[in-house]
This record gives structure tokens, C-alpha cells and sequence, in this order.
């Protein structure tokens, strides 16, 4: 038992070098991460805003966390272009992270970006497919400038086309954005009359 | 041993993966596309390499019955250092390998070197075997990535190589594509160290 | 008086029956059911079948070669893998499908296992779910029309089984508050269309995979090997019962106890692979106790999928989970020998 | 028709009774040379009390024991001890036997005299006489029959069945039995009730042999203690431990003995043999012997010398057909083949069957498709399958767990395979390999 | 805490992503354990103790010692509660294997002490542990859903069930693969891997499967 502290000693000495050196490390990267992170939400708002390159994005926090954002056309922000939310329902096997650009009157869809995914390769990994020829994914296309009301799947008698053989995946991300949107108006206080 | 043979046994004799079929969990689990397992691959050597090389420094001042927490934490340490440089320089690969690239610090192969090689020889013979082995782990996992790639997906490091009329087998980029490619493949060498263990 | 005799171990009497007999005859019994698909599909289900015969006797021949074992192409137990993959796909399937299909099957599914009677799975069933994980939209497709047959108000060309269609409007009912008045009327409309088709179900006059439309011809193909012996009662029945009772109990969509066990009987790939698919030999259960469990764990599993699974039908996945138990129901259903403490 | 009782498990092979069933027993010429193997029973040998050279009479011991579980052999002719050496032997090994050359005289040692007041032999008289008459089980095991008779005063027996089954296919020996000789069977079983103090017995009989049933029944009509049961006619009906289970209902324990359960079987011909010995004092030296099957011109029931190779027997028939082409000793489900047949009758032999090239064509063995006929026909409840699967696999402890020692070798399983496996072989492979083990290991 | 999401977690860990079959945790005990099914279910009991614990564990030290919220106990006693809450959560691999690690020694000799007979049994398979991806691996997965201290628990519970279930089945079909005739390169694990990867495919059954 006389090995204890040498023991401990050899341990403690480890164990510091480690954590000063990953805290070192980690004062390095750590600014990186972030604005990292920041740096592809930023430019996921500004695509699915369009306009807002030119003009600011203002976080809007409820609770402490950031509940949506508002895209101004220009630098003093009066002119709205609508808001931005993220949202992450839960599709086939992961949970689809997508951002959403709505107008100002929250009646319609301006353009969604799927941010991460986890779904089947193949089938439900589609909606960030490319199809030759085009620039942006087809079913993330289909959003565009969708007004709130035709936010249904062709399997359900609407216009959006859904992903051959995934059809939760697609489900996912439609009730995603609709259901969003149905909150969001919840929050700014517009009435549902305006968008019917 | 031979310096040379130290080296190179982790490339064949003792492959890690095909041989010794240690640290699968990753090699199943992310060698979906070869982007992926050089990424893995190269983390992995990385770990094992410095890991190595620390082990086998401190081999004695390290006392016999604490040596293991020891070398987790150096392992884990290293494992660290990857996944902050990685999440803030490769943000893509980073996404895409997730957890499987904390997951090194349980990966058999580092802590069975460093238990059974680095604690034991010199830090020039070290670098040589966890070279070597990091080298086998990644080259196998670029192998089974090759196939897993090309067969599920059509491509080979992004680029289309079976043209536009190839349909991919999706399964192939599955989990049950992982598992059958990987059983095939140890099969394949079973055999063929057979054959030259007969013809010698 | 003198002459040279042959020994062998006792008996010296066989029964007449043989592997390549009793598979022949589980062929025999099939035959009906793909004359039917072929009769509604048309011509592109005969290739579909041929070629998925083909190809499963092909690989047979070509893995038994490779790994120098006896080839024993012409023992049935390939012609009938073949049988049942053609069976279990869609007749608008491309023809490189099946032929893939039976490859798996056999190569990975029986041969890489030593051959015949060491495969833990049914070939067969291995590769669909292989075709199945690899090309679903190809394998979900029901484009053709049964031959001048439909069911009534329900559209054919979009997605032609009635299983599909069933679940899509179960869909819309459990989730009615998503949904417009007209949607929700409409599949409450659907589902009872659906529960007054028995006939045309029975009969096989709906869309399909090729072999699996007509419960009746299904039927006789499976009195005649119960008849003959070959299959056992235990397998199908528990299997169907199981699922009669949990369609009944959770099928509905007026809760518990409303459901209609009947449609859930005459559609999907029940009866094809209640008899003859979760009845193979090879991968089911040797004891008697061993296969009412398995029978119960087919009819539970497919009736969890069905209901709340990602597909529409889950006969085939609910058999491939089962055959993997079989080795440990076969362990711990062990009969007691003849005289043992019960 | 009759209520059939029966066991579970079993299977239906033809029973080509129809070669021999109708021909009447048939006494054999005297044969020119015997072969008496020492051990024709279960149990120890007895030692030999003749020298190459003597003269022998016909019923005189040739062999004298002190242990119990042991019977003599008797001299079935009368003649000079040729030799005392190994002979082949139907078990399939070379075993020693006294060949006698016969004189021609048939003489007796001592005349069987009918005593007609043998029912007051007191009962340890009777099961002494029987034991020194050499008397084994003559339904093919062989156990020596007063062994049976004295049951240990902790296991009394209150059933006592009869075993006129012969459910091996072919076989029609105990039925010619039952047919000609049916009061001398019934005597016998009077004797053995008697030694056994027992007031009910019961005769089974397959429902394939409605002659035979008629014929008891009638003979029994007066006897209301001896109940004639028709059996469903599926193999192994005859078994010992299925034969109990379908007439009383009750199960012998795994590794247990009939009297675990207060049942005592015995043969048809083992009760005519004991009679004979017990009223006349005569021992065993004669058995009736169905020469059967495809392979042989005229088959017949052969009332035979123990000791008559095999060759005489068929001569006597006529010889093999053109097709013959396998010989063996006793039935097609458990009988063993012979290289040769210049191999003896013994006490079991209950018939010799010869097969031609179809019937006897072996096919290749497949690999088990796990169809379960061979559980579901297993009398014993067993997994024949997996249990010779571990045996195939040298696995021979897994096998025991699986009940290898449950198996009494009743072939039905290898019958039914459709596989063509000889299950039964490796079965019986197996059981050698355990006690080969288990020796060594003490 | 309702219910219903419990048992979705539960539904998700043990069928429709199985540790070992879809997320590839626990491959080495896997392949290496399941060649008898005694020792199949030795191993499945070890790992569902250990997996419970260790979620709870490495939960409660994520969110008291790493995470940056106002309820660390590192912010509350070094910094008294004032600025903001450090962020130490790089340092979360780190700790948790250590963590891991200990627990799997501690466990070891708990039951050491407390019950000789389950020792016996789970004991030889304690020490395998530490090296189980699956432990570190769910400790990490229940961080990442951002569960709560109950489903993390039942996170745990669950899918150690699931990869017990995988290396039963598993156990069960390699006993019976011991007495076919595969080839001889393929014996061992290149068929134990075929079965797995068959194995994944029928749980493809269970794929996209929505109870409650």
C-alpha cells in the first residue's frame, strides 16, 4: 500500500498534462467551432431569406434560447423579409435538421434547406439529391414560395412529390415545416385568418 | 525482428482488421465512402502513432498496476486532440464520422499496442509498429470502402465510376452491407493465406 | 449358393420419400398460384419467374463448383428458392432484379452456409430483403393492372395492393387532425371498401406481388402438401391464428376489438407465406412446441409491421426475424424423451 | 373393427407380411452340422463343459454357469463335438461357438415327458427349470427369461403383457406362433402368471393380424383374466416401453426397467418355450424362423435347430432368386446384415430376411433438411436430428445431453429420413464413443 | 416524464436501431462472445448492468461537471455563480472512458463481495466491458439526443437489451453453424460476420416502426 502515493502522483501528473494541453488545444479551436457553426447557419438563413445578404439577421430569444430569426433586406432593418426558424423532426432513422425561411405574413414557404440528415442511403438521404442537370435539390425545391395551405404530400392528394420509397422521410419534413409555421403565427400573434 | 518487418507486419501478417480482427466497430461503422475511411484511417493512425510514441516514453516511470489508466487517458487525450482539430478544421468529416471518432479511445487495437507493444519497447520501434499498424487499419479500411463505395453508391472517392445505367446496391452502404463485405473479405484472405501457407 | 452380400447399417428399408420428391412437390403446389399471376400480369410475370429460376439453379451450379461440392442443381431446392423470390416481387419488376435476387439468395443466403440444410435463413427470403434494402422504389411498384380486374373505387396504377392502400387510409384516420374532412371521410370509405372485397380478394383479383394474389390457388397448392404430408399444420396455423386474433383485436380503426381479421387474412403474402415460405423445412422449428412459438412469433411480427411498421406488409421480414430464433426455440422446446420427468 | 391402442411417435412401413404368413410352420431337415455360439443372450457367457471329441446328445448342456444373469446352451443334435472354436457369429463378429457334427441319430439326452401336474412345481422349482432350459427372450434382445421372472421384492409387478406385436416388417414367425401353437403360448403365460402370482395378463397383437386376435380371443373366451389388446399397427409397437405405454398407459422412466412400473413383458415364443421346458423339460433348442423377403424362391416359417447356419435355411427354400442380394438376421428395421451365411441360428433369430438389389439399394446421404419426421416419428420423444448431428461432429458429449442413451436403436428415424441418413448409425457410433471415453476416463 | 416516449426510446434501442445491427457498438463481444450461448447470455446480462449504469453516470457528470448551464457544480462552487458557466464539455470523452473504466473495476467488485455467484458468472465478462464501445458508445448517444436522466437510464437499459438480444440470436444461430458445412476460409468469424450482416437485413423488418 506504500504505492499509493506514487501512484497517485503518476496519475496526477498524467492527468494534468493531459488537461492543460487539451485545454490549450481547445483555446484554439474551440473560436473555430463556433464560428464555424455559426458561419453555416448564417449562410442556411441567408438561402432560404432571400435578400438578406445584403441586409441583417436578428436572433429573436424566447426563454434564453433563440426561438427564430428575422431577415432584413437592409442594414437598419426596417425593411422585413421574413423569418427564419430551425427545426429537426424526427424522420426515419435521425432526426432531419432543416431551416426554414417564411415571408413576414408567415402564409408562406420563401425556400428550406436541410441542414443534417441521418436517413436511409438512397431513399430517404433523396431530399438533398441533386438531380443532373439541376443546381438545388428537387424536394427541397418544391417549397419554394409554397403558400402554408398546399403543404401537402402527392400521397395525401397535394402537389408536393414525395421521395420514392421514403415517403416518412418526406412526411417529416412537410409536417416539420407546417407545424412550425402553425406555432410561429401562435408567437407573433397573426391570425389564422390571414393565411386561410 | 527487422526494423523493416516490424514495420510491415501491420500491413499483412498482423493487418489488424483482416488478421486480427480488432477495432471493428468503426471500420463497419464508417467505411461508407472512402472519404470516410481515409479520414477514419488516417484519425485512427494518428491516435495510435502519438499514443505510441507517449507510451513508450514513459514506460518507466509508469508503475505496472496503474499502467492501464495511464494509457487511457493518453490514448483518450490524443483522441480528443483529433476531434477538436478535426471539428475545427474538417467540420464535414467531422459531421460525418460523429461519435465513432470518440469512440477511437475504446478502438482494441490502440490500447492492445500500447499494452502489448509501446509499454514494452523502445519509442523508435514503437513509431515503426504503430506506423505500421495504423497504416494496415486505414488501408484496410480504404479496401473495404472501395467495395462498400463502389457497389453501393457507384462512385470511388465521389467520382462516378460505373456510369449512369449502374443502379446502386443501396445495401452495400447499409449496416448489412458492412457485415457481408467484411465477412467476404476476411474469407477471401483466410483462403488466400492458405493457398500460400500450401504453396510454401 | 455362394455370392457376395451387401451390408449396411440397419434399417434396410427406406421410406419412399426423398429431399428432391418433397421438393418437387412443394414446386407442384406452387404451380397454380403462378399461372394465376401470370394470367392477371401478363407475359412480364412468365420472364420474371423463368429468370429468377434460372438464376437461382445457375448459382447453385456455379458456387457448388467453386467451392468443389457436390452439385445438386436438380434437387428442387433451388427451383423452388427461385419460385418463391419470383413470387414475392412485382411482376413490372426489370429482369436484372430477380435474377440478382436469386444470386443472394443462394449464393449468400444458402451456399456461402455449407448448401442446402445449412442455411439459417430461407434463401428465398434473403434475397428480397436483399432487392428490397437495395432498390425499394423497384420493388414497390405496382404498375400493372390486373388483367381487366380491380378493386372497386380503388386506383390500381399508383399503388395497387390493397395492403397499401389499407395503410395509407389508417394513416390518414390515426392522424385525422392533419388531415381534411374529405380525407378522413374518404379513407373511412376506403377501408370498408376494402373489408366488402373478400371475393376479390379470395379470388386473387388484385394487384400484388406475382405469386401471392390468390388466396384460393394458394389453398389448394397448401391442402394438397398438407395432404401429402410435407407441410405440418402447426407452422400455418398458429401463425394465422395469431394473426387473426391481433388484426381482430388491434386492427381497427374504432379501437381495440374492431378490426377485420378476414381482410388481413386474404391480402398481402399471409397464405403464400404462412404455407409455404415460414413451413420451410431448413429454417423452421424441429419440435412440436418450437413451431407454435414460431408460428405465434410470424403472426405477432407481421402483424406489428403491418399496423405500425415502415411497410405495408411484413410476412417476409416477420419470417426472416423468426428463422433466426429457430436454433434457440429448437434448444429450449426440447421434448422430453419418453419417459422423462415431464 | 378393433379398438386400437397405441404410442406416440412410430411410422408405417410396409409390412410385407405376405411372403411368409400363410405358410404353415415347417419342420427342418435334421442339419448335418450346428454352430452354437457360447453368448446368444444379454449377460454374462457360461462356461463350456465339452472337449473337441465328445459325444453329445441332443438337449445335453454344452455350457454350465454360476451367475445369475446367465443361460446354458444346449446341444441341438445329437453328434461328436467337432469343435470348439470362433465361427462368425450373427452379430456380425467372430464369437466362440461348439460346432457339432450330427450322427444322424437325433438321439436325446434324456426324452421331454409331459408332466401333467407341472402347475404344482413350486414357483422357485419352475423359475429354476427355465433358467437351466437356457430360455432368452426370443423376440430378437435375448434376455435371459428368469431373470425377468424374479422381480426384486421392492419392484412387484402387477401387469404382465405378452408380446405377440412383431411389428418388424417382413417377420411372420411369433404370428404362425400364435396361429398353430395357441395353447401352448397360453400354458405358458398360466406358468408365468403363476410364477408371478399375478391374476390378469394381456396378449397385444398388431390389428394386422386379425386371425391371430380371433383365435386368442376365442381361446380366451372362457378366461376372463387374459385380456387379447389389438394395437395400432406402427412401428415400433412391439418395443418393450411402447408396448406398456399402449396397454396400461404407463411410461417406463428414461433408463428404467419395465418393472419400475409394475410391467413385466414377455414373447409369444418365449411363453411356448417355457411351457415346453417347464411341463415337458424340455430346454431350448429349437425356434420357429420366418426365412423371408424377395431374395429367397419359397419363403416359409421354419421350425429350426439352434445352431443351423443360415445357408441350410435357405437352401431348405429353395435357394436365393436371381435378385438376392443382402441377408439378414432378424427383421429390416433392426436387424443386422450379414457377410455370410454360414453364421448360425441363435435363440433371437426370428427370421432371416433376404433382400434383393431394390429393396436393399442403399442412396447417398444428404444433409439433413431439418423436416422433423424423425421427431415426430422418434417413440422415444428424442431429436434424433440434432443428436446425430453432434455424434457427425465428434461432439459426443452434447449428444448424450440430448438423450443419446434414451435411444434403444428402433431405426425408425433412419427409415423415415428422407434425407437417406443413417441417423440410427450414428447413433449407435455415438453410444460406443461415450463408453469408449468414459472407460478411460474411469 | 411520460410514458409513451420511454417506450419509443425503448422500441428504437432494441428493434429498429439495434446497437450492434444498425448503429455498430459492441462488434468485438459481438463476434467474439456469441459462440456459446451461455456465455451469450453471460455477457448480455454484464452488458445491460453496465450500460444502465454508466448512462446514469456519465449523465449526471455531463450535465453537473461539463455542461455549460447554471446548474454545474463547478460554476456553483469555483465561480459562485457569477459570469457565465464554463464549458467543458471537450472534455467529455476524456472523462467518460475514465469513468467508465472505474465503474466497470467498481461493479467488479461490488458483486465480487456481495454475490459470489453472479461473479462467477458475470464476472469473467466484466474486464471485456471497459473496451465495449457500446458502454462509451451510449454514454455519448444519450448526450447527443440531448435525453433526459430517466431516458438516458432507460436508453441504457434498452439497448443493452437489444444488444443482448442480437448476441443471443447470434449465439443460438453459431451453435447450429458449428455443425454446418461451411467452407473452411469462411469458418469462424468471416460466417459469423454473414450471419450478422443477415442478421441487419431482417431487422430491416423493423425499420420505420412507430408503436404509439
Amino acid at each position: 500500500m506504500k504505492d499509493i502515493p506514487h501512484f497517485a502522483l503518476v496519475l496526477t501528473v498524467v492527468a494534468c498534462f493531459s488537461a492543460g494541453s487539451l485545454a490549450w488545444l481547445n483555446t484554439i479551436t474551440r473560436p473555430r467551432i463556433i464560428a464555424q457553426q455559426q458561419q453555416e447557419l448564417d449562410a442556411g438563413i441567408m438561402q432560404v431569406l432571400p435578400g438578406s445578404e445584403n441586409g441583417v439577421i436578428k436572433a429573436v430569444e424566447n426563454d434564453g434560447t433563440v426561438s427564430f430569426y428575422k431577415g432584413y433586406r437592409n442594414a437598419d432593418s426596417t425593411s422585413l423579409i421574413g423569418y427564419a426558424f430551425l427545426i429537426a423532426p424526427q424522420g426515419y432513422s435521425s432526426n432531419i435538421r432543416t431551416i426554414v425561411g417564411i415571408d413576414s405574413s408567415c402564409s408562406r414557404v420563401l425556400s428550406i434547406k436541410v441542414l443534417s440528415q441521418k436517413e436511409t442511403p438512397g431513399l430517404g438521404t433523396k431530399c438533398e439529391e441533386i438531380r443532373s442537370g439541376e443546381t438545388a435539390p428537387w424536394f427541397q425545391e418544391q417549397f419554394r414560395n409554397k403558400p402554408y395551405a398546399d403543404l401537402i404530400l402527392d400521397k395525401d392528394g397535394g402537389t408536393i412529390e414525395s421521395i420514392t420509397g421514403a415517403t416518412i422521410t418526406s412526411r417529416a419534413i412537410m409536417l416539420g415545416v407546417a407545424s412550425r409555421m402553425e406555432l410561429l403565427r401562435d408567437e407573433l400573434d397573426i391570425p389564422n385568418t390571414m393565411i386561410n | 525482428m527487422t526494423l523493416t518487418k516490424e514495420f510491415l507486419k501491420g500491413l499483412y501478417k498482423e493487418n489488424p482488421v483482416f488478421r486480427l480482427m480488432l477495432g471493428l466497430c468503426p471500420v463497419l461503422a464508417t467505411s461508407t465512402s472512402v472519404n470516410n475511411a481515409i479520414g477514419m484511417g488516417s484519425a485512427t493512425l494518428f491516435v495510435l502513432l502519438s499514443s505510441n510514441i507517449v507510451v513508450s516514453l514513459i514506460r518507466k516511470a509508469v508503475p505496472g498496476k496503474i499502467r492501464i489508466p495511464v494509457f487511457i487517458i493518453v490514448i483518450a487525450t490524443f483522441v480528443t486532440i483529433v476531434e477538436m482539430v478535426m471539428a475545427g478544421f474538417f467540420p464535414a468529416l467531422s459531421k460525418s464520422l460523429g461519435n465513432f471518432i470518440s469512440l477511437i479511445v475504446v478502438n482494441c487495437i490502440i490500447l492492445g499496442r500500447a499494452e502489448a507493444f509501446a509499454s514494452k519497447n523502445s519509442v523508435f520501434r514503437s513509431i515503426l509498429d504503430g506506423l505500421g499498424m495504423g497504416l494496415g487499419f486505414a488501408l484496410a479500411m480504404i479496401i473495404i470502402a472501395t467495395f462498400r463505395e463502389i457497389l453501393g453508391n457507384g462512385t470511388w472517392l465521389g467520382i462516378p465510376v460505373l456510369g449512369e445505367s449502374f443502379n446502386p446496391i443501396t445495401i452495400f452502404i447499409l449496416s448489412p452491407g458492412a457485415f457481408l463485405t467484411i465477412g467476404y473479405l476476411i474469407g477471401f484472405f483466410n483462403w488466400f493465406e492458405s493457398r500460400r501457407l500450401a504453396g510454401k | 449358393m455362394e455370392r457376395s452380400l451387401r451390408i449396411s447399417p440397419s434399417p434396410h428399408i427406406k421410406d419412399a420419400e426423398s429431399v428432391t420428391r418433397i421438393m418437387y412437390m412443394v414446386v407442384l403446389a406452387l404451380i397454380p398460384a403462378g399461372v394465376w399471376g401470370v394470367y392477371i400480369f401478363g407475359t412480364q410475370a412468365l420472364w420474371v419467374i423463368v429468370v429468377s429460376i434460372l438464376a437461382a439453379m445457375g448459382s447453385e451450379f456455379l458456387f457448388a463448383k467453386m467451392m468443389k461440392r457436390p452439385v445438386r442443381v436438380f434437387d428442387g431446392s433451388a427451383v423452388i428458392t427461385g419460385i418463391l423470390l419470383a413470387y414475392n416481387v412485382p411482376a413490372e419488376v426489370p429482369l436484372w432484379l430477380p435474377a440478382i435476387g436469386a444470386v443472394v439468395g443462394v449464393g449468400i443466403g444458402k451456399m456461402t452456409f455449407g448448401g442446402l440444410g445449412y442455411n439459417p435463413l430461407n434463401p428465398a427470403l434473403v434475397g428480397r430483403a436483399f432487392l428490397m434494402a437495395s432498390w425499394p422504389a423497384s420493388m414497390t411498384i405496382f404498375k400493372t393492372a390486373p388483367a381487366g380486374l380491380s378493386l372497386s373505387g380503388i386506383d390500381v396504377v399508383t399503388s395497387a395492393t390493397p395492403l397499401n392502400v389499407f395503410k395509407a387510409s389508417r394513416e390518414i384516420l390515426a392522424n385525422s387532425g392533419a388531415h381534411t374532412a374529405e380525407e378522413v371521410t374518404q379513407a373511412t370509405q376506403t377501408i370498408s371498401e376494402l373489408y366488402n372485397a373478400n371475393a376479390a380478394l379470395f379470388f386473387g383479383k388484385v394487384g400484388g406481388c406475382i405469386g401471392e394474389t390468390s388466396v384460393l390457388l394458394l389453398l389448394i397448392g397448401a391442402v394438397f402438401l398438407m395432404y401429402k404430408r410435407v407441410i405440418g399444420w402447426k407452422i400455418p396455423f398458429s401463425y394465422i391464428g395469431t394473426v387473426i386474433i391481433l388484426t381482430w383485436i388491434f386492427g381497427g380503426t374504432e379501437g381495440l376489438f374492431s378490426g377485420n381479421p378476414l381482410f388481413h387474412i386474404l391480402s398481402g403474402g399471409l397464405i403464400l407465406g404462412a404455407f409455404f415460405m415460414a413451413t420451410d423445412m431448413v429454417t423452421s422449428p424441429v419440435t412440436f412446441k418450437g413451431r407454435i412459438i414460431f408460428g405465434i412469433g410470424c403472426g405477432v411480427l407481421t402483424v406489428v409491421i403491418r399496423l405500425w411498421g415502415g411497410y405495408p406488409e411484413g410476412v417476409s421480414y416477420s419470417i426472416l426475424l423468426m428463422n433466426l430464433t429457430t436454433p434457440l426455440l429448437d434448444r429450449f422446446t426440447k421434448p422430453t424423451p419418453f419417459g422423462g420427468k415431464e | 373393427m378393433f379398438r386400437k391402442k397405441s404410442f406416440r411417435g412410430g411410422a408405417h412401413p410396409h409390412d410385407e407380411k405376405r411372403w411368409s404368413a400363410d405358410m404353415a410352420i415347417q419342420e427342418m431337415p435334421l442339419p448335418g452340422t450346428v454352430i452354437i455360439p457360447v453368448q446368444q443372450h444379454i449377460g454374462a457367457p457360461a462356461d463350456i463343459i465339452v472337449e473337441k471329441g465328445d459325444a453329445v446328445k441332443k438337449g445335453q448342456p454344452l455350457t454350465k454357469t454360476s451367475k445369475f444373469v446367465s443361460v446354458p446352451v444346449h446341444a441341438s443334435i445329437s453328434g461328436t463335438v467337432a469343435a470348439v472354436e470362433k465361427r462368425p457369429h450373427p452379430f456380425g463378429t467372430d464369437l466362440t461357438s461348439i460346432v457339432i457334427e450330427s450322427d444322424g441319430n437325433d438321439a436325446w439326452a434324456a426324452e421331454p415327458v409331459m408332466n401333467p401336474d407341472y402347475l404344482s412345481l413350486g414357483t422357485d422349482k419352475m423359475v429354476q427349470i427355465i433358467g437351466e432350459a437356457g430360455i432368452a427372450g426370443m423376440g430378437g434382445a435375448a434376455f435371459p427369461s428368469h431373470v425377468k421372472l424374479s422381480p426384486p421384492a421392492d419392484k412387484p409387478v402387477d401387469t404382465l403383457i405378452l408380446n405377440g406385436v412383431e411389428c418388424e416388417p417382413y417377420l411372420t414367425s411369433d404370428y404362425r406362433l400364435m396361429l398353430e401353437r395357441p395353447d401352448d403360448i397360453l400354458a405358458g403365460l398360466q406358468i408365468i402368471m403363476k410364477i408371478l402370482g399375478l391374476t390378469k395378463a394381456f396378449i397385444g397383437i398388431e390389428a394386422n393380424k386379425p386371425r391371430a386376435i380371433a383365435l386368442l380371443r376365442e381361446k380366451c373366451a372362457e378366461k376372463k383374466n387374459i385380456a387379447i389388446v389389438p394395437l395400432a399397427v406402427k412401428y415400433p409397437q412391439g418395443a418393450e416401453k411402447q408396448l406398456i405405454k399402449a396397454v396400461s398407459g404407463r411410461s417406463v422412466p428414461s433408463g428404467g426397467l419395465p418393472m419400475d412400473v409394475g410391467c413385466l413383458v414377455h414373447n409369444v415364443g418365449t411363453a411356448a418355450a417355457i411351457y415346453e421346458a417347464v411341463a415337458m423339460g424340455k430346454p431350448l433348442i429349437e425356434r420357429i424362423v420366418s426365412v423371408t423377403g424377395p431374395g429367397v424362391r419359397k419363403p416359409r416359417n421354419i421350425k429350426a435347430r439352434i445352431g443351423t447356419p443360415f445357408a441350410d435355411l435357405i437352401e431348405f427354400c429353395g435357394g436365393y432368386t436371381q435378385k438376392a442380394a443382402k441377408v439378414i438376421n432378424g427383421g429390416p428395421m433392426m436387424g443386422i446384415a450379414q457377410t455370410t451365411i454360414a453364421v448360425p441360428v441363435i435363440k433371437g433369430t426370428s427370421g432371416i430376411l433376404v433382400l434383393d438389389e431394390r429393396t436393399a439399394a442403399g442412396s447417398d446421404e444428404l444433409p439433413c433438411i431439418s423436416c422433423a419426421r424423425c421427431v415426430d416419428v422418434c417413440p422415444m420423444n428424442l431429436l434424433p436430428n440434432h443428436i446425430a448431428a453432434f455424434i457427425e461432429h465428434n461432439r459426443v458429449e452434447d449428444a448424450q445431453k440430448m438423450g443419446l442413451f434414451d435411444c434403444m436403436e428402433c431405426s425408425t428415424c433412419s427409415f423415415i429420413c428422407p434425407a437417406k441418413r443413417n441417423l440410427v448409425h450414428y447413433i449407435k457410433l455415438g453410444k460406443a464413443l461415450w463408453n469408449e471415453a468414459q472407460k478411460k476416463t474411469g | 416524464m411520460d410514458f409513451q416516449s420511454l417506450f419509443v426510446i425503448s422500441i428504437g434501442a432494441i428493434f429498429v436501431s439495434n446497437f450492434v445491427l444498425s448503429r455498430f457498438l459492441g462488434i468485438c463481444p459481438y463476434i467474439g462472445v456469441s459462440k456459446q450461448l451461455d456465455s451469450a447470455l453471460g455477457m448480455g446480462m454484464a452488458v445491460i448492468f453496465v450500460m444502465s449504469m454508466a448512462s446514469v453516470v456519465t449523465w449526471s457528470i455531463y450535465t453537473f461537471f461539463l455542461a455549460p448551464t447554471q446548474a454545474n457544480v463547478l460554476y456553483l462552487i469555483f465561480m459562485k455563480g457569477s459570469g457565465s458557466p464554463p464549458d467543458l464539455t471537450y472534455l467529455r470523452t476524456i472523462s467518460f472512458i475514465l469513468v467508465i473504466a472505474t465503474l466497470v473495476q467498481f461493479v467488479e467488485m461490488v458483486i465480487q463481495k456481495l454475490s459470489p455467484g453472479l461473479y462467477r458468472s458475470l464476472g469473467i465478462y466484466l474486464p471485456l466491458i471497459t473496451t465495449n464501445c457500446a458502454v462509451l458508445g451510449v454514454s455519448l448517444l444519450n448526450i447527443d439526443s440531448s435525453y433526459s436522466f430517466i431516458e438516458s437510464l432507460v436508453n441504457g437499459f434498452m439497448s443493452g437489451v437489444g444488444f443482448t438480444l442480437a448476441l443471443v440470436l447470434m449465439a443460438g444461430l453459431r451453435e447450429k453453424l458449428e455443425l454446418a458445412n461451411v467452407p473452411k476460409a469462411m469458418k469462424g468469424a468471416p460466417i459469423a460476420f454473414i450471419m450478422a450482416g443477415l442478421m441487419s437485413l431482417a431487422f430491416f423488418g423493423f425499420a420505420g416502426l412507430k408503436l404509439g
